[in-house]
């Protein structure tokens, strides 16, 4: 389709991120969207093009969903295509899987991904495996939306940022857009993927601005994006800490380090290849992510790299940076001080490169 | 709109529970067999607590002191108190992300609730939990919950816990008319049911959950007509009725404590705010919004106690003034309570 | 025992459906009003072929040709095959642990049947899914799910996606009487009937969840009771009774095509083995098995079908010995089916 | 208490796993008993010694459980103290949180470990968060066991290994006992535990026999186990992989090659000391665990050793052999291919051994 395009600048070096994003979407037409409006355009865009395609989650029709994603969708598609559930996490992710199943393709809003806990049943046991003990009779092309994460204090059953429990689980591809341009090249991607896909947007990011280019456009999924080129460390960051990292980046260039920043993008599949060349380059990695420090998916990150051949590159160890081993809290404080900030990156980092860890 | 016949085992025992909100009768002298009227006005204290307290919180939100969101019970307190009138101390409860109103009823002090809503060391929570988890373990209350229908197995396996432990405690299990659809309350009430366990288990109906009308949402007409699924009781009643819902309660108190096992009391109420902070009122018209202003249910129990003689309306005046000061007071702790140190961060995760 | 008087809201079209086993009424011509003779005896043929699938399966285990465990649905293919009857190729079926049964009942070929069971390429799963999975995508069946309760909501999502796409196709959902009390049954009852869709619920109540009685776990006495609280009609049939089964089967895909929404079926049967290869059969007496041997539905049919002269002695020898050569040649298939190479482990684990 | 030991020889250097078993359990008076026979014992004990202390799962009472772990325990302590319940996995882990919650102590068995993915809300949201977010207002002293794991022919949805989901999650304590010995000590230990704890027993381990004192003792979470000293390369294994793992390094030693063999037990909280100090020892590390290897424990055994001071004694990449990305297949040889194997582990170290990785 010509419409269509597709980012092709993975791991090529730009100058940084913002720049990065001017130079391409000059090229499609773009123009400023929230990281919520671009989510929702990618909707409608889909929903326009392929009748397959709808809605499903609570309160996403008159109400606009819990942050205002779906806004008005249900204005131009009526209510069939935007469909508000019943609060029924377990049954309403059976009923999208039965749908994708059968010829449609639905996208889920979970309200918060702190729910997806009452859908893991449908979620790992049934969509991720499907295809597999079918031994490939059937597809699942089934689109989940999680709004995640911390900063609104909402305490500890609506802050939680799940997405390396899917991350652990074959069959199910998960990613973590950090911007409007990949929140809506991902879900377009997702959209048209045959596979169950999961999309974690962080709350905050909902209000970000960016360039969007109009039409239609996917991001790849399973490529991670080089946001900042730097020779001294490698900062490999998901969701809202990659704009964490990136002002870590810029006040440690005041002191002369020069940090590469990573955005992830896709937790599943993941990008070794992106990880291994950059670690190659600056002999130092620190992973920066909200979820839970142990087993979140730095883990994963710093596994990866300790047994490949990047290894040997290693000048030091391998920090991560994650959320703090307990629940997030409902005091502000404590809640800013349970995940990573840009003042805390900047400390890790500036230890590392100086050999103090 | 006429509420449909539905089956209600123990009929003639709930007469004075109203089944809808349009045969409502006028108040008798035996309106409130169980309640002195110490007890009623300290009922009506409490729903001008609740009141004020959310009015209060609200403005402190407005006002940056209180971070996150909340879920106003405005317009539902006679639910909230007249089904806790019905409670000793000793009983428990679990409650929802719309649960200052139980909190309040079930006993929790105003001060505490506050400093929690602050994000301070003396607030119920210590400042982890805020409102949606706002809890008085000391009274019963085990908790507001952030996840619809996460707290009705819990009062459940309380219940368990009673019967197991010979206790005398019952446990009231407050929802929401969303949480009837989630599989928790399914799995819940079938439990309570084949083990005969003392709950009550309390749908606030409020015609809503979030956006979602329940006509939209729930396949049957009265969320208590699912009790006939688990073999138990199931009770409409008015809950802006203080009356009506304080006759419901006690009985099915007592079933609970008879070992009758659990039963099923639909509360239909209104809220009359937004669902939370986030709310646009794009679900429902004005009018039926000032519909339902019209019944407000703390005006309503102040004229029937009125009417009864129970209170006068300088006792009233009383009352609100010291309402007023107590929210005043509560507001002075908790702003002075100190907030918890980042050192502190990861305490209470496990016990020490 | 007798059944409690529930609230059937179509009675009178389900009169043909027997609601207890013990008010069985005598056979007339007009026992299959949508079946011709020809159907009939294909039922027949099915049932032994499920019979004798199992039989030899359970063989093949012992032997050691099937790995894992497997769920024999002996005593139940009445139930299979009678809702089966009831649907077109175009219609879909989820299934469950239990599931030869349906698999077959729904136009499976007992060869890549067996294939499967011995862990080959041309298994319907392709090896990958064994007896808990089988599939066959081609006639409608989704497939077994190792999950109780697991395929019910799923056959809600097919439901709406006919609906949707304006298909005429009706989904029949297996499950079992333990399943029943699975909260994603509550979910999928109420979603379907609010949204009206196509769908058959069909309760197999053999009297136990693995060896937990439905009076031990279900607080209802009858499953199609919990009908009403979802508003749509139940009804209990004696699931031995291939005529009572395919009378309701009927009655409901009718309801659902022409767009009257959801019914839920309770099929009482019985498993007269057990529950799966590891049950010491602790829960239930020899004489309780007896009395269900002797009301074997395969038997029942066949006096049935002699009886009205459907069939002859001569021609159900044919079809035993028909099913006996089907069986043995889709042995041979299976056996002589490769097996999966280790390379391609990882296959299918996403679309290519 | 005087019947109670508690065992303190933890990376003490012992021969080997089944001597160092022999010397303690002759003090204790042990005989052998099977994994399953040593858990029912402990249940016993607990339940002998503790009124409070009750059974609850789906077909525990005269089923014996699916399992056979509970077997007769029903005829000794009625059906109340071992209720079966309902199929309802989400709404009875709610029951139970709600009776531990006030006053009792109960245990419960979920049939297969893959059913959890049904309670994560209650286990999750609720169990592991409660108390934190009551600000230690409440406890919730509730043990859950999982039989879990591959090697039965049961296929996708009946063999997964999924403890790294709740080894994410603070608030929640999560041990692997590997055996009899371990898995007495450590439900004992667990239902003593104010805390949620998860057991994950594997299915092939119920039948393995081992010593295991009368009485009352417990093996401390949080701690790993020395099983065999060695000092080229560390082995940590989870579980089943223990066995495959002293395997091999029994097969490794016949080629020069001394493996050091952990069994790391517990997951969360995880005896970080004890892997540091093991790799600055062998220089070498290698993880063998049955989950899925993306995100698996390995992953954390791994970046907690890269992050660590042990990262400068590390003289090669550190491998993981974890269960493959797929889900786990029924076909037999399909199966066993899916997970690490005695071969597979013998293969790995050897190579990574002779610098071959
Ligand atoms: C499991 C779960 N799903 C969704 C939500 C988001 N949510 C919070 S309150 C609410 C509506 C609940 O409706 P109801 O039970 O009627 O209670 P009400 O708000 O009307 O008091 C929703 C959808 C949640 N908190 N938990
Ligand atoms: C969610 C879940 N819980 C438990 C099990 C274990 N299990 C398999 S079959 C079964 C009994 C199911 O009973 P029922 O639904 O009546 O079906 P039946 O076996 O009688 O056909 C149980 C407990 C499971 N497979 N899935
Ligand atoms: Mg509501
Ligand atoms: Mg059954």
């Amino acid at each position: 389709m010509s419409t269509r395009t597709e980012e092709r600048s993975v791991l090529r070096p730009q100058d940084a991120c913002a720049a990065h994003r001017r130079i391409r979407s000059r090229a499609t037409g773009a123009r400023e969207l929230s990281y919520a409006q671009a989510i929702q355009e990618a909707l409608a865009i889909a929903m326009e093009a392929d009748e397959r395609v709808f809605l499903m989650g609570e309160d996403i029709g008159v109400y606009g969903g819990a942050f205002q994603v779906t806004g008005d969708l249900v204005q131009r598609f009526g209510p069939e295509r935007v469909m508000d559930t019943p609060i029924s996490e377990l049954g309403a992710a059976g009923v999208a899987i039965g749908a994708a199943l059968t010829g449609l393709r639905p996208i889920f809003e979970f309200q918060f991904s702190d729910f997806s806990a009452l859908a893991m049943e449908q979620i790992v046991n049934q969509a991720a495996k499907l295809r597999f003990m079918l031994g490939g009779a059937v597809s699942v092309p089934l689109v989940m939306r999680f709004p995640s994460g911390s900063g609104t204090g909402a305490a500890a059953q609506h802050s939680q940022s799940l997405e390396a429990w899917f991350a652990h689980v074959p069959g199910l591809k998960v990613v973590q857009p950090s911007t409007p341009y990949d929140a809506k090249g991902c879900l377009l991607a997702a959209i048209a993927d045959p596979d169950p896909v999961m999309i974690f947007e962080h709350k905050l990011l909902y209000k970000m601005k960016g360039d969007v280019p109009r039409g239609h456009y996917t991001v790849p999924l399973g490529e991670a994006r080089l946001c900042r080129p730097g020779r001294d460390v490698t900062i490999v960051a998901t969701s809202i800490m990659v704009h964490r990292s990136l002002a870590a980046a810029k006040e440690l260039a005041g002191e002369g380090i020069e940090a590469e920043v990573i955005d992830l993008r896709s937790l599943r599949p993941l990008d070794r290849d992106a990880l291994t060349s950059s670690v190659k380059r600056t002999h130092r990695l620190v992973c920066v992510y909200e979820g839970v420090k142990t087993l979140g998916i730095g883990a994963e990150i710093s596994a990866s790299i300790a047994e490949s051949d990047a290894f040997d590159y290693l000048d030091a160890p391998i920090l991560r940076l994650g959320g703090a081993e307990c629940p997030i809290p409902y005091n502000p404080e404590l809640e800013k001080a349970a995940v990573p900030q840009t003042p805390s990156i900047v400390a890790a980092v500036r230890d590392l490169v100086h050999g103090r860890r | 709109m006429g509420v449909e016949d539905i089956e209600l085992r123990e009929r003639s025992a709930a007469a004075r529970a109203r089944r809808t909100v349009e045969d409502a009768v006028p108040m008798s002298p035996a309106t409130y067999p169980r309640l002195s009227n110490e007890s009623l006005r300290q009922a009506l204290h409490k729903m001008h607590l609740i009141r004020r307290f959310e009015e209060s919180a609200e403005d402190a939100y407005m006002r940056g002191l209180v971070h996150g969101t909340m879920h106003l019970s405005i317009g539902q307190e006679a639910s909230a108190v007249g089904i806790c009138a019905a409670l000793e101390p000793t009983d428990y409860m679990t409650s929802t992300h719309r649960g200052h109103g139980h909190c309040i009823a079930k006993g929790a002090q105003v001060s505490r609730m506050f400093a929690e809503f602050f994000g301070k060391e003396d607030g119920y929570c210590r400042g982890r939990g805020g409102s949606m988890h706002i809890a008085d373990v000391s009274t019963g209350n085990l908790g507001a919950n952030g996840i619809v229908g996460g707290g009705i197995p819990i009062a459940v396996g309380v219940a368990l816990s009673m019967k197991k432990q010979k206790r005398s405690s019952v446990v009231a299990s407050f929802f929401g008319d969303g949480a009837n659809n989630e599989g928790a309350f399914h799995e819940a009430l079938n439990m309570a049911s084949i083990w005969k366990l003392p709950v009550i288990f309390v749908c606030e109906n409020n015609g809503y959950g979030m956006s979602t009308s329940t006509e939209r949402s729930t396949a049957v007409k009265n969320v208590a007509e699912r009790a006939s699924a688990y073999s138990m009781p199931g009770i409409v009643v008015d809950g802006n009725d203080f009356a009506a819902v304080v006759a419901a309660a006690f009985e099915a108190v007592e079933r609970a404590k008879q070992g009758g096992g659990p039963s099923l009391i639909e509360s239909k109420t209104y809220r009359v705010r937004g669902h939370s902070r986030s709310d646009r009122n794009r679900y429902r018209t004005k009018e039926e919004i000032e519909t339902w202003l019209a019944r407000d249910p703390i005006g309503a129990f102040e004229r029937q106690l009125l009417r009864q003689g129970v209170v006068t309306v300088s006792e009233i005046d009383a009352i609100r003034a010291d309402v007023e000061r107590e929210i005043a007071d509560a507001i002075a702790f908790a702003t002075a309570s100190p907030a918890p140190t980042v050192e502190e961060l990861t305490r209470y995760v496990y016990s020490d």
